[in-house]
């Protein structure tokens, strides 16, 4: 049967922005896919030009609501580097410990809140409350754990307010320091659970071969620092980033659409597990292993698995930091601003993040670029979709299809909104 | 009192989303949450039907868009009650910046290739600019707190109580030592309105005014105090061109120090 | 009873007995860049060698590097916000199938020994007494704690930029209210016993018998604290800011006034307060809870449909003249001991001597 | 009878007065019986919206009576309650008009704005001991005359013996039978009672206490026969919270009925 299918979805909501899918097929064969980005221009590259640098991690935060610290971090660690401030032990391990905290609640949000609702049939999980609430609330606990290290250091989980250049406005106090080691504790068995019950979902092979780009470890798994690594047998420093990974601009999207040497390219837990699976403590992987889960794979599915993976790991190194008593010290250290360039990358729960700042003398910034990961997966996205669209099999219903690409995009947790249902679903058929 | 739920529609218009997070990051709190309040549209978690008849329409994000602009005015026809939830929604929020632009055009070219495919409005703006709104919860984002609040008290069939008390208030009770006093810091607190639970300061830094600015502002008698810490015009228009440079009394000392920055720099 | 005299290096002992007798010790110490009383586990965080500069709307500490503890003269808070909680739930209630239910909240008072309380803190502990004690409703949270004070108050040596406790008859020397109270001198400390419970702490420890020399360098000291810069006018004159209400200069001062509050919540006799209802976010339990309030916020003046003090000249005014002059009517005395509280810690740098002397001056009205 | 905390009371029935007021007829929750001053107010809250400070109108059948109107949160809450709802009461508290003290005197009450609880109550208690007092003067100003409430018991009054009911319109057009147009103070001008030997009760807005004190003195009424029940911000009622001082005094506890004299210098004085 042959049959035209002309599949619009008017706007996915946002991916920093907004975004649509339009597909259109005849026969077996797509004609056209796209993953529209209409995020409003928000110029945040624009505005931070005249901004005195402490200005910056503040601003930059309000750039995405899921993972503010992200931004502010990349941006402060990339100015650390050009100021050559020598950060201490204990600062290092803070922020670490924050950063993990942006994972645990990022990733336990998706896969509760965006994922699971498909395992099971429903729209929403809000829906799910009262049926399967002992899921959600253990996605909560999560959550929750990851909410109060984001607390801990930076006041609050949305636009935290304790990072800056040279460290952290103050440390963290005994009792919330305890508090949190408490929450740590008693989340790492709802994080096996939680692994396990990933192993156990029915997850469709849709394996293909593609690029993945992440941060590589060296002996630990990568967060906020280190080189990039790419499948293709690329290693690089983030300074060299931009001379291998190009922006373009497309008609169909005011997100830019990244290339690595003109290949499309995935970034995320699944492309950090990929790279670093080597580097995740043994009794970890041991875990996984036990309940079938496999790794490096190029099934984009099972990135929920990834997800879940490094929550366990987040949790483990969050219970290994916070046995210790409250680090003591300076919050932060003194510095002198200076004139230049500078660049740096961190891994985002959603993948790698690109910033690159060039200062005046008296640390305003002259120019700035940020990439986010979800503008550096969109090109994959439509990659996947044209490969796994047709492999799942365009004889589907408009309904069956829309489902498919819905869960193929949430795959990409590209942003929340953006992993969530496609509205108006149209389809023209002939 | 209502006896049933209240429906609630969250609308997203240009925003980071972090506003909406207030809702399902709050954990057991939402489940009872959900004791009261009925979403029935929530894109973000899941749930679609703009155009289904509620009482309470929340709307996040400013008006960049002409689409944003649709949306809006039909989710005001839809929505027995309108409030905007933060920043972006009250005052246009941080992308509001590009309003301060000499020449908008050259923004959008600093940062796209194209700027032809980019549609968008000349300015970017606050929620009740274009609709008539009910009620406001400042912050960027919103906290939790006020947001069940909020729902709590329509739901009981109450005007939510506002509180646009001065951020030093909450401040003093917890017990901070004022930064402004001790470290000659920009605060702003004496300008900008509660509800953070004076973040900053407990951490020892200046408030940049996440919340807006508060009842009776005396921004002119704060900036004056200001320069005397040695903070030059521009650092002055710095820190109010920043989450909420779209409000008036924000607006007002933007103005007035780059006028002296001007006139400095002569 | 003659004062005794500890011994610097026995200090640690007054801090040691007053544990032993089962007192939280609460003691000055640096923390943010201020002097603030706060859980004292050990004399050696106390503040050692640190004096405080401070002007109108700024404070700043410094190490002198001296062998001293209590050089300092005041930091933000003193004891209010132990006994007038920032914070206080007054009840609490719960929906239930059979109506609602009231719960009264029940202070949980613990036997508090501060350490380094200055005589105009006590005078202020006094003024707040009358209020929330001896008025027609006792207060049960702030009686309960009131009753298991122990003060150990310290005179003061030198005298801050912002203090006039002289003139408001309230410092420096203390003279009522403590348990005990120390001069600290080169070596040590004189100690003198007010009430019973003083007694049973100073019974405790190793007092030598002070000498000559140690009474001089108090006397000493506490001449040289009496240099103080600003001079408050005395309470007859104070009444007569009554006659200045529509004064031009309350306009002027309500062009640098914030109305930000910071006044009335560092002063230690301010009393005022607001209720909340609220509701616990998960058990649903309801709580009426009393906080800080200040007659600069906006609706403190509300009633519906009105605003009684709906400018801020009017707030200043109210303030002013509540604290200076009608206040006297309603305890028998000026609100102000003198800490200079409200002028160190004002965002404007506005100070109300200043502004009161400037208020009663000739050329005014 | 209570301070701190409050006991329950159970709405028995609502009487709707006029659009937006409403008498509410409460059971109070305890042992010992609810005594009170006529002038005295309770703290009355809702469960998670607030607290509001009323007069109390009275109490019959067992029941204590609270006229509110709604004019913002927690009143429009209050009168929108169901039969059988509970709220929280607190009081009584503040001192009510002295009425013991006037025996024997021409009683004359003044009130403007829509009914004035505190006033209406006293005067139910003067009627119903009729034989105390010599005569009863009541004006009553409103802005227009369906403003009125209680018109019944107006009408009652007036055909009373020795009683004399004046009422004035300030916004009304056309006069109206037993209506002066014009403000309450251009009442006084008829009113006809001994001034020296009477007790005034007023109660109302500010402006209409001052504008009814030349009035006073033209009649000769000395300022010591003046009794006004004042209006400020409640957050306690004890005296405690310091939202309701005038100059020296606390509203809620040396009030809020006052001696005259003792707040003179502050009446009507902006921003106290
Ligand atoms: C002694 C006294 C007796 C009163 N008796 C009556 C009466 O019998 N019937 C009646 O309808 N009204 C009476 N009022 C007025 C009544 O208290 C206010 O109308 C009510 O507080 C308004 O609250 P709201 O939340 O509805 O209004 P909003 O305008 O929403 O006020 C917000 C808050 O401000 C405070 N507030 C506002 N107005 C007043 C006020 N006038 N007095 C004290 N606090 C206030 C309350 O805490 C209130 O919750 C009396 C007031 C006083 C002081
Ligand atoms: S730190 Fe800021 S908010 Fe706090 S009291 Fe000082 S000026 Fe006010
Ligand atoms: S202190 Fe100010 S800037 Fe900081 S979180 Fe609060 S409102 Fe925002
Ligand atoms: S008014 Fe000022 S100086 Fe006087 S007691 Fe209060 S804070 Fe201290």
């Amino acid at each position: 049967m042959s049959r035209e299918i002309k599949l619009n979805v008017p706007f996915i909501t946002r991916v920093e922005g907004e975004g649509a899918l339009q597909l259109s097929a005849k026969g077996d064969e797509i004609e056209s896919l796209q993953l529209q980005i209409f995020e409003p221009p928000r110029l945040f590259e624009r505005f931070l030009q005249g901004k005195p640098h402490t200005d910056v991690a503040d601003l930059s935060a309000r750039i995405c609501g899921i993972c503010p610290m992200a931004y502010q971090l990349t941006s402060i660690l990339a100015m650390e580097s050009l100021f050559e401030i020598e950060l201490p032990d204990h600062i290092v391990d803070l922020r670490l410990l924050m950063n993990l905290g942006e994972w645990l609640q990022s990733h336990a949000l998706h896969i509760h809140f965006l994922a699971m609702p498909d395992f099971y049939g429903y729209d929403s999980a809000v829906q799910m409350a009262a049926k399967h609430g002992d899921l959600l609330t253990r996605g909560m606990q999560i959550q929750e754990a990851g909410n109060t290290l984001m607390r801990l250091l930076g006041g609050r989980s949305v636009h935290p307010i304790g990072l800056q250049v040279g460290g952290f406005a103050a440390l963290p106090d005994k009792g919330a320091w305890q508090h949190a080691r408490q929450l740590v504790n008693d989340a790492i068995p709802a994080a096996i659970q939680l692994l396990q019950w990933t192993a156990e979902l029915p997850i469709p092979d849709h394996s293909q071969d593609f690029t993945y780009v992440s941060l590589l470890g060296e002996d630990s798994y990568p967060i906020n620092g280190g080189n990039i690594a790419c499948s293709n047998g690329l290693t690089i420093t983030a300074q060299q980033y931009p001379q291998h990974f190009k922006e373009h601009h497309v008609s169909h999207s005011t997100a830019l659409y990244s290339l690595v040497d003109g290949q499309d390219y995935l970034v995320g837990p699944l492309a950090r597990v990929n790279n670093n699976y080597r580097t995740i403590p043994e009794h970890i992987r041991h875990l996984a292993e036990q309940c079938g889960l496999e790794f490096p794979n190029m099934n984009m599915f099972t990135s929920i698995q990834a997800r879940a993976l490094e929550c366990l790991w987040a949790l483990f190194e969050a219970q290994q930091m916070l046995q210790y008593d409250v680090p003591k010290g300076q919050a932060h250290v003194p510095y002198k601003v200076r004139e230049g360039e500078c660049s740096f990358c961190t891994e985002a729960p959603r993948g790698l993040i690109f910033h690159h700042y060039e200062l005046e003398q008296d640390g305003t910034v002259a120019k700035c670029t940020i990439i986010p990961p979800t503008s550096q997966n969109q090109a994959r996205i439509e990659q996947d979709l044209k490969q796994s669209v047709k492999q799942y099999g365009l004889h589907h219903s408009d309904n069956e299809l829309k489902l498919f690409c819905e869960q193929v995009i949430r795959n990409y947790d590209p942003c929340i909104s953006c992993s969530t249902h496609f509205l108006d679903f149209t389809i023209t058929r002939q | 009192m209502l006896q049933r739920p209240l429906k609630v529609a969250i609308h997203k218009l240009t925003s980071c989303s972090g506003c909406q997070l207030a809702f399902i990051n709050q954990g057991p709190k939402l489940l009872k949450l959900l004791e009261f309040v009925e979403f029935t549209h929530f894109i973000e978690a899941g749930l679609f039907a703009p155009d289904q008849e509620v009482d309470v329409a929340l709307i996040e994000g400013s008006v960049s868009t002409h689409d944003d602009l649709k949306r809006l005015v039909n989710a005001r026809q839809r929505a027995k009650l309108l409030v905007s939830i933060g920043a972006c929604a009250t005052s246009g929020g941080v992308q509001a910046l590009r309003n301060m632009a000499d020449d908008k055009e050259n923004w959008k070219r600093a940062v796209y290739a194209h700027p032809e495919f980019i549609e968008e409005l000349q300015d970017c703006t606050a929620v009740a600019t274009h609709v008539k709104v009910d009620f406001e919860l400042w912050g960027c984002p919103v906290t939790q707190q006020q947001v069940t609040e909020c729902l709590r008290q329509l739901h009981a069939g109450v005007k939510p109580k506002d509180n646009a008390e001065k951020l030093c208030m909450e401040c003093k009770r917890q017990g901070n030592v004022c930064v402004l006093i001790t470290q000659q810091a920009p605060c702003l607190g004496p300008v900008v309105r509660t509800g953070c639970g004076a973040l900053c300061p407990s951490f020892g830094k200046a408030c940049y005014g996440c919340f807006g600015p508060s009842e009776q502002p005396n921004c002119e008698s704060l900036t004056n105090r200001m320069t005397g810490f040695g903070l030059m015009p521009n650092d002055i228009v710095h820190r109010f061109a920043a989450i909420h440079s779209q409000s008036p009394p924000y607006q007002q000392q933007i103005a007035r120090w780059r006028l002296q920055d001007l006139e400095g720099s002569d | 009873m003659e004062k005794g005299f500890l011994p610097r290096e026995n200090l640690s002992q007054l801090h040691a007995v007053l544990c032993q007798q089962g007192y939280k010790v609460i003691g000055p110490q640096v923390k943010d860049g201020a002097i603030v009383f706060d859980g004292l586990r050990d004399i050696a965080d106390l503040p050692w060698g640190i004096v405080e500069h401070t002007e109108a709307g700024a404070y700043r500490l410094e190490d002198t590097g001296d062998n001293r503890c209590f050089a300092w003269n005041n930091g933000p808070q003193g004891l209010k916000p132990w006994l007038f909680k920032s914070q206080q739930t007054v009840w609490r209630g719960e929906a239930t199938s059979d109506g609602i239910r009231f719960k009264s909240e029940q202070p949980s008072p613990q036997p508090l020994a501060f350490i380094g309380i200055r005589s105009c803190d006590i005078s202020a502990l006094y003024l707040q007494d009358k209020h929330f004690m001896h008025s027609a409703y006792a207060d049960p949270w702030y009686t309960a704690q009131r009753k298991q004070l122990c003060l150990i108050a310290v005179n003061c040596s030198r005298s801050n930029d912002t203090c006039f406790c002289e003139s408001t008859g309230d410092g420096v020397e203390a003279t009522y209210g403590y348990d005990i109270l120390l001069d600290e001198l080169d070596d040590g400390y004189l100690v003198d016993v007010k009430s019973e419970r003083g007694r049973a702490i100073t019974a405790a420890l190793p007092l030598q018998p002070g000498s000559q020399q140690h009474h001089k360098q108090a006397q000493r000291q506490l001449k040289n604290a009496r240099h103080q810069q600003r001079v408050m006018p005395d309470a007859e004159q104070l009444l007569k800011l009554l006659e200045h209400l529509n004064d031009k200069h309350w306009q002027d001062i309500a062009e640098r006034c914030l109305a930000c509050g910071n006044c009335t919540l560092t002063c230690p006799t301010c009393f005022c307060s607001k209720q909340e209802a609220e509701v616990e976010p998960v058990s649903g339990e309801h709580h009426q809870v009393r906080y800080w309030d200040s007659c600069f916020s906006e609706k403190h003046g509300y009633i519906a449909g009105m605003q009684l003090r709906g400018d801020v000249s009017q707030r200043y005014r109210q303030w002013m003249t509540h604290k200076l002059a009608t206040w006297q009517a309603q305890y028998d005395r000026s609100g102000c001991v003198g800490c200079g509280r409200c002028i160190s810690w004002c965002p404007a740098a506005i100070d109300i001597v200043a502004e009161a002397n400037l208020i009663l001056g000739d050329d005014h009205d | 009878m209570t301070d701190y905390v409050p006991i329950r009371a159970r709405l028995m029935v609502t009487t709707e007065e006029s659009p937006g007021l409403a008498t509410l007829h409460l059971k109070v929750q305890s042992e010992t019986p609810f005594t009170f001053q006529f002038g005295q107010f309770n703290m009355l809250s809702m469960f998670g919206i607030g607290e509001i400070p009323i007069s109390i109108m009275g109490w019959q059948d067992g029941l204590l009576m609270h006229t509110i109107r709604a004019v913002g949160r927690v009143s429009t809450a209050m009168i929108g309650m169901q039969k059988d709802q509970e709220l929280g009461l607190r009081g009584p508290f503040g001192k009510g008009w002295p009425l013991e003290k006037f025996e024997g005197r021409d009683l004359v009450f003044i009130t403007a704005g829509l009914g004035c609880a505190p006033v209406v109550a006293a005067i139910n208690y003067a009627v119903a001991h009729r034989n105390r007092y010599r005569r009863i003067v009541i004006l009553q100003g409103v802005k227009h005359h369906n403003d009125l409430l209680w018109q019944p018991k107006y009408d009652a009054w007036r055909t009373m013996g020795d009683c004399q009911v004046l009422l004035a319109a300030s916004e009304e057009s056309k006069r109206k039978h037993h209506w002066k147009l014009g403000l309450v103070t251009a009442l006084l001008d008829d009113a006809e009672f001994d001034p020296r030997h009477c007790a005034v009760m007023i109660c109302g807005p500010e402006i209409m206490m001052l504008a009814a004190m030349p009035f006073l003195q033209k009649h000769q009424v000395r300022d010591e026969d003046i009794y006004l029940s004042m209006e400020r911000n409640f957050q306690c009622g004890m005296g405690a919270c310091g939202h309701c001082q005038i100059g020296p005094h606390f509203v809620c506890r040396d009030g809020p009925v006052f001696h005259y004299p003792d707040v003179k210098p502050w009446l009507g004085v902006k921003g106290f």
